[in-house]
């Protein structure tokens, strides 16, 4: 299999869908001319054009309405967030015209659009431009939630995302954007919205994590491996729906459950994951479950307390032993 | 009743309307205002819930703009809708029945009042945050724009709205890129209890696009010929290709912002005022009679006509059954 | 001690800390000459006059900045929202410019100011009226967020907060807006905000609840008790800082927990609470906890759908029979 | 040198500019310079992290406004934050020790090279959000208005942030409620890498608040003397209590959006022919020469000075520690 990097993934993805389907296109701040502020949409105007691949003023609450109204009338937008924490400025379209208009409308309108860019924290840009959103968006009906972590995932799903006929919040992470690994080829190939996927196999502990943390879970994997202990990792893939049912079954395997997202503890997703547990797997349990997030403060910009905020690969091996030891 | 008026042409090189423009927009405006009027008591019976927004005095402007529309041109507003979206096309008995949030509702009695919507019609709503639509019938322009056919979008908003940031994106990135959209400024005079002369720092709205060299026009929305005339130069603008334009419409609501409100902030006066002597039915109403266009007698015939239709309205709002409970999971995604 | 609405309560909270203090003033839409949407700043502008009860335009994110600005030079800003659904449009400015510039500036710049206003349902309002934004507020360091049930809460906690040098999110409730209890008098009377307040006494199982959710669960508590059930309700009053000590706490007397918020339960209050318990009293536990929510759906207008959509007594009567049947 | 420049009056009211007034701008722009040319070189040397936007080739604006403003009077601005701050007058040492992340920075190394604050000097950041500020900073003119008293407040941003709805809403109340706020465009003619041209459907952006009834002005924002003389006459108008005003600052940024950004949306002639011909300090040295208000030998004077500053700022924050771990929890809340 050939392998990209997931910025080539997810430029393949769009550029694909766009081929098949003129009513698909990208707009977003420095999506054209500029190749995306981070390169994503490399190529994309050279092939497309301008009235497909199009640079908006930096007004994110316009463009998101007008990409919403846009997919109302049938069209596929893409809307590119340079990175999700400007979306906060076109959260209300999100949620309140994308998200719940099909039920409002009583299933009369639709809202065919994904809307997608670097979400959580790159590096050292501190507190304004590093918050993940998984939580938030995830937390909302109406909405499909997708964050990948490998290349195949982010083409796969971000391909489904722009084929699914609703509005589809798409997390991506820069500092993955440039890491490779196998993608498969054709243009028909994609990943389904909604399945967890199991990177690795493991009897001891079931750690599930998603997108910069799978990698950190499968490092942490290898450094318990040493020590005898096999964690499963479960990388979600999606965030709403959630794959509960693969978490659940290999919770039942192992009966150990370590959670890990880069977000703020607060109502994230491994709070909702323990939620679930205690719905469904209670008596499954050999230990409580754990949670491995970022710290419970603002982000700061100093190098070392960067690192400090941030989960890393020795707070997931210190969760995995901790949820070994007891029970 | 016989004598057939010949179109001809005003200055903006579009037909006058005829005797039969003339008296369709008659009973147009007498269907919504007589519609309104039964919401305004059925909500008084506790029929409705929620918040519910009259169109009451208002009702030139969206029938004056309608008229000038085409198949397949598209229309979007907020939560005080229902006028347009009879226009639209929706059967008052689906309107009726949707703001009694029965199953036989136009959005199947789950979005209200506030939340309406026929995609037949080209209808898109029915929004319950102020200036989100703005955005979204710049959305509806851009695909237009995309599609490169000739179809025009409405964007319809109140004077309070006019005030959101999310309008100037829109005015920017619609004439920037030329989308064929008119922006309809509803200048009731008042955002809830806030007349236009304490929420905006200049008053004159249709020039709120001049930053962006967005044309804009006031007009009577008080007079539905007036309407009419400007909003057929508006389409023809957009649909030459000559980009976005503002029409700022001069109105005035009778009732209360929504129905829970007393509409303390203005005197009795003030109103009675506006209905004797701007009221954009009677006016027509002396226009049609001037021009021999109607008598009593017709006008009588409408009234049972439209009196009719609302009934049954209302009838089948009240009989309509409430959705069943299995809608509560239903249209959450399409499938 | 006399007997107020909550609205009263909110009112009289106000017009004390404006007597008491210059710097604070009150801004929203129609909260001067209208008196409040919802008539809560009633007589404050007879009281106070226009320079201080300022009635805006209809621009959330505009007026947001407006005030978080003007608490950056020190003076004290209550902002209503006409209701919460209004507030995502200005959630940029709750977020990036009040919650973490304290932060971002090393403990420089402080931005002493009150968001408030109606959160989550009132009646037959629909989807875009209708969210609690709870969970999504308490998700965010920077932030205080309070969410009181009772007139003496309300009027306490009010207080607290616009004398709190903290950004601090105020999540009413229009539904209880009517509802009266007693409310000490006393312009020095005040509720700290971070303390849970159990409003109910019980040996059997822990409810944890707040706002429109505490009247629900005390009503359950009357069913529960003809059956012989005794439940302990926790009213919450502060979602952030979490009072989990209080929590636990019951939890460790009774050994069984329902959680109960109007929202929708994907990463929810309940889950946080039910992640809190997993760290710290997964052995004290006789049954899984149970959350009792909103459903996961849009809210919807028609009055049945509305009602099955929305938390109900019954529902918390079933779940605490549920995890007292268990273990 | 001898030859003390008498003070004039300008057309405005406010005397002219003495020759210590320009060479106190010419030390200023001249550190401003150094400082992030030098910032751009410990960029280079990883000592820096994060997004890094220098202001170079902006220099007039800020300290021509500088210029006009008093004590007590607000400033805010955007990311491209360094200048303003040193300005309002911060130690560079601190500002430096800010960009590497250390305790001794003016935010404990927290914020970083976009979240700056000088609370002792009324500066309000340092905001990463575009279009923030401006919000913000009429939220500072609202508090002065409330308290009072005749301070204003500048708010700063960029060609690009003029297209943010916040922007339009601020002006709306700014000019409703006549706030001393002074919006201050720094039109460099880029946002990240798109021109004006392509993200604003007219380039006047001094005309962004004509809809509110607010007065613009365009201004050689590459000029500090013309930018210091409209910033006296904004002050003026403020503090007379007759509301905001727009000023345009025409100006340009020889670097890239930041230090990431090639800027391959532009040609090196372009860059190059400004440099040449509208460089802010060669055309204040060049005026100080003509006025024989300093010679070479000043002019090196200055340099070396200035070099030292920036040195001794880029060893302070090379040299200063991280910052305590317990910094982590600290500025969380104020307790
Ligand atoms: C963003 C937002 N803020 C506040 C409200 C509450 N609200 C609903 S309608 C309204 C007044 C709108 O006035 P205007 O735009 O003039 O329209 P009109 O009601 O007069 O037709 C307000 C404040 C809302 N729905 N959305
Ligand atoms: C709301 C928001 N959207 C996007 C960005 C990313 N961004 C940062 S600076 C910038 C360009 C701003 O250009 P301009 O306003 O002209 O200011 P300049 O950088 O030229 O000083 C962009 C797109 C952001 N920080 N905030
Ligand atoms: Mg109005
Ligand atoms: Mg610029």
């Amino acid at each position: 299999m050939p392998v990209q990097t997931v910025r080539e993934a997810l430029r393949d993805a769009m550029a694909e869908e766009m081929r098949a389907s003129p009513d698909v296109f990208l707009m977003g701040e420095e999506v054209a001319e500029y190749q995306g502020a981070y390169k994503v949409s490399q190529g994309l105007l050279q092939e497309f054009g301008p009235k497909r691949v199009i640079d908006t003023p930096i007004t994110e609450m316009g463009f998101a309405g007008i990409g919403s109204g846009a997919a109302m009338l049938g069209l596929r937008p893409i809307v590119e967030f340079m990175t999700f924490n400007f979306a906060m400025q076109a959260i209300d379209h999100i949620l309140n015209s994308a998200a719940k208009t099909l039920y409002m409308s009583g299933g009369e309108i639709k809202c065919p659009i994904v809307f997608r860019g670097p979400n959580g924290a790159a590096s050292r840009v501190a507190a304004q431009h590093s918050q993940c959103y998984a939580s938030w968006y995830g937390h909302v009906p109406g909405l499909k939630v997708v964050s990948p972590y490998s290349a195949a995932d982010a083409k796969g799903l971000l391909k489904s995302a722009i084929r699914d006929p609703n509005p589809v919040v798409f997390l991506e992470n820069e500092l993955l954007y440039g890491q490779s690994s196998e993608v498969p080829e054709g243009a028909d190939v994609t990943v389904p919205i909604g399945k967890a996927s199991i990177v690795r196999q493991g009897r001891d502990v079931t750690v599930v994590a998603f997108s910069i943390m799978v990698g950190k879970a499968l490092q942490a994997a290898e450094k318990l491996a040493a020590d005898g202990i096999e964690i499963e990792v479960i990388d979600l893939r999606t965030i709403r729906p959630l794959d509960t049912e693969t978490v659940i079954a290999s919770l039942k395997r192992t009966n150990r459950l370590v959670c890990c997202e880069e977000g703020w503890p607060f109502a994230g997703i491994s709070a909702e994951i323990a939620m679930v547990v205690m719905e469904q797997a209670f008596d499954d349990l050999d230990a409580p479950v754990m949670r491995v997030t970022g710290k419970d403060v603002p982000l700061p910009y100093a190098a070392n307390l960067e690192k400090l905020a941030l989960p890393q690969i020795d707070d997931i091996v210190t969760a995995v032993k901790a949820v070994c030891n007891k029970g | 009743m016989a004598v057939a008026a010949k179109k001809k042409d005003k200055p903006g090189g579009t037909p006058e309307p005829t005797r039969d423009d003339l008296l369709g927009y008659y009973r147009q405006m007498l269907l919504l205002r007589r519609f309104e009027e039964k919401a305004g008591q059925m909500y008084g019976m506790g029929l409705i819930g929620g918040f519910c927004h009259l169109y009451i005095g208002q009702e030139a402007v969206a029938t004056g703009i309608h008229a000038a529309l085409g198949q397949g041109d598209s229309v979007i507003t907020g939560y005080r809708c229902h006028a347009h979206l009879i226009l639209a096309g929706s059967d008052p008995k689906a309107v009726m029945a949707e703001l009694t949030g029965r199953a036989g509702g136009v959005s199947k009695g789950k979005g209200g009042s506030m939340h309406m919507f026929s995609e037949k019609g080209h209808f898109f709503g029915g929004h319950g945050i102020v200036g989100a639509q703005v955005a979204l019938g710049a959305g509806l322009a851009f695909a237009n724009w995309y599609r490169g056919n000739d179809r025009v979008a409405v964007a319809y908003f109140g004077d309070g709205a006019s005030n959101q940031g999310q309008v100037f994106e829109s005015f920017n990135m619609a004439a920037l890129w030329k989308l064929p959209a008119i922006f309809v400024i509803e200048n009731n005079q008042y955002a809830m209890g806030t007349s236009t002369a304490r929420h905006a720092a200049i008053r004159e709205l249709y020039r709120r696009g001049e930053a962006f060299g967005m044309d804009g026009r006031q007009v009577d929305g008080m007079d539905v010929i007036a309407v009419r005339a400007a909003a057929e130069d508006a389409v023809a603008h957009c649909r030459s290709g000559a980009g976005p334009i503002v029409l700022e419409m001069m109105t005035y609501r009778y009732r209360g912002h929504s129905m829970s409100d007393p509409a303390k902030y203005r005197s009795k006066e003030e109103v009675a005022r506006v209905r004797a002597e701007r009221d954009p039915i009677e006016r027509l109403r002396d226009h049609l009679v001037e021009n021999k266009f109607a008598d009593d007698e017709l006008f009588k015939e409408i009234d049972k006509e439209i009196k009719a239709i609302v009934n049954e309205a209302a009838e089948f709002a009240q009989n309509s059954p409430e959705p069943d409970p299995s809608e509560l999971y239903t249209d959450i995604h399409v499938n």
